[in-house]
């Protein structure tokens, strides 16, 4: 079984996120997954970086680390912050946001569970948090019927 | 990511094109706001057919446009959503809400019908 | 003046050239260049990339760091490898390769010159070698009657 | 990335499609190289209307052809090419040494006429 990984390492900037989204995507792409598995893993890491900028460092810019590593036709896929952390653990498994921003709907987390197989959450208040997350790629092919 | 907004009849279209989400939002929404602020309306549509990715950011601004039309009874709709853009509606939701027409002319079709 | 920058780091795989050229054009692109401006990076970046996975870790595979700088309107781009080092000082501005591989031609340094406005080569032999490039961007969108 | 072949006449067409590379050269060489070696052919048309990216890996695939059809006495055509291929074809010579058409039917249109 052969592995292969990227980590990418930037600044908490709006701008980042849609690099972020793309440059994984790109390096997924070599496990020849569907268009539909490509969009999920794009959305699950738009979100999570996307809660970086605005939750894990809201006043300041603060460090992103994403790593993908494939492991057969699976990925595995960590964002890491060592920004405030999550305080409140009921944000994890509910809808809601705790910004006081009317235009955010407090889906993000539940997004990025839809659209991967597994998540894990490790978090700690004042020192960060770590996504961790795994999608098995190339199964919507071969379970044919699905769109 | 840009928005082009236009007036049709006593409605007004917003066509997205790019891809909306926390960088794209903001310059989108101030563009939309100083339209919908200049102006009375009965609804607004925004059209998404060129639209290539959204995330929960993209759903939020489209959330937040329903909010502010609703309040003095206006309507949304959203157009022309498919692909990532069409998973991530379904998944948020929101579908169920914000009334949806597979096109562009298809929805100004349906307000012309309307009156 | 703002800054932005992003850090990458992956083995010298094959497949990966094609995530690094990928990976910096979508971090570039926020500069909004042109399409050519993006076209050369995109070249350099594969360039460089391609001299990694074939010279610098000939037998087996090593670590390749890239990192890419926003400063203005002008992009800084390292490629890093602590392979074998360029022997021959020659190799760096005359046509040629040292490999004995029929198909190659010698000019990937040439190339990235070509396409970038500058490039500094720092080499020691078995430490490794540094790329430094920069490429001011948007130019041609300003001289107008260029294509 | 991928490679179509088939045979004109006398000739071999090879339809290149994605992006040419050190990962994806190899896959590509392979393929055309079984067919050269299966037949006698007076030339060989690249064509690369459906390259997006070319480096010097690709470049040296298309020299390495060239060098190997004309020990034969062989004749090698490239067409399509654009954009990013025709500007690292440009800086890199290779377009004085090899024969270049427009398009594919250019190139057919051409070897017709030769006979
Ligand atoms: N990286 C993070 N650092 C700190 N808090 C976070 C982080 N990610 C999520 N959160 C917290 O979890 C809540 C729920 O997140 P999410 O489901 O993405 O919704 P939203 O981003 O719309 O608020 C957020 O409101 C925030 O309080
Ligand atoms: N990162 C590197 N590590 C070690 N040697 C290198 C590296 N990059 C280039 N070289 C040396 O410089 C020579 C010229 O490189 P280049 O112009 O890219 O041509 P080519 O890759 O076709 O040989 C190579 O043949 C090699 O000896």
């Amino acid at each position: 079984m052969t592995t292969n990984y990227v980590r990418l390492e930037f600044p908490s900037k709006p701008e980042n996120v849609a690099f972020a989204r793309t440059a994984v995507s790109a390096f997924v792409s070599q496990l020849d997954p569907t268009v539909p598995e490509l969009a999920d893993i794009s959305t699950a890491i738009s979100e999570a970086t996307t809660n970086i900028v605005v939750h894990a460092y809201p006043e300041s810019e603060g460090l992103v680390r994403i790593s993908a590593t494939l492991i057969g036709q699976r990925v595995k896929i960590e964002v890491w912050d060592n920004g405030c952390g999550i305080f409140d653990p009921r944000s994890i498994r509910h809808f809601g946001t705790t910004t006081c921003n009317q235009d955010r709907m407090g889906i993000g987390l539940s997004l990025i569970e839809a659209c991967m197989d597994h998540l894990e959450i490790e978090t700690k208040e004042g020192e960060g948090t770590q996504l961790t997350m795994w999608k098995c790629l190339g199964q919507q092919r071969s379970d044919s019927g699905n769109d | 990511m840009g928005i082009e907004i236009w007036r049709q009849g006593s409605w007004l279209v917003g066509e997205l094109t790019g891809d909306l989400d926390i960088a794209s939002v903001p310059v989108v929404r101030v563009r939309l706001e100083r339209s919908l602020a200049k102006q009375e309306v009965d609804g607004l549509i925004l059209d998404l057919s060129g639209v290539n990715f959204l995330d929960s950011s993209g759903l939020g601004f489209i959330l937040g446009r329903y909010h502010q039309l609703a309040e003095d009874g206006g309507k949304t709709i959203i157009t022309g959503i498919q692909g990532q853009v069409k998973r991530v509606f379904e998944l948020s939701g929101l579908t169920e809400l914000i009334s949806r027409k597979e096109s562009l002319p298809e929805a100004l079709q349906a307000i012309r019908e309307e009156k």
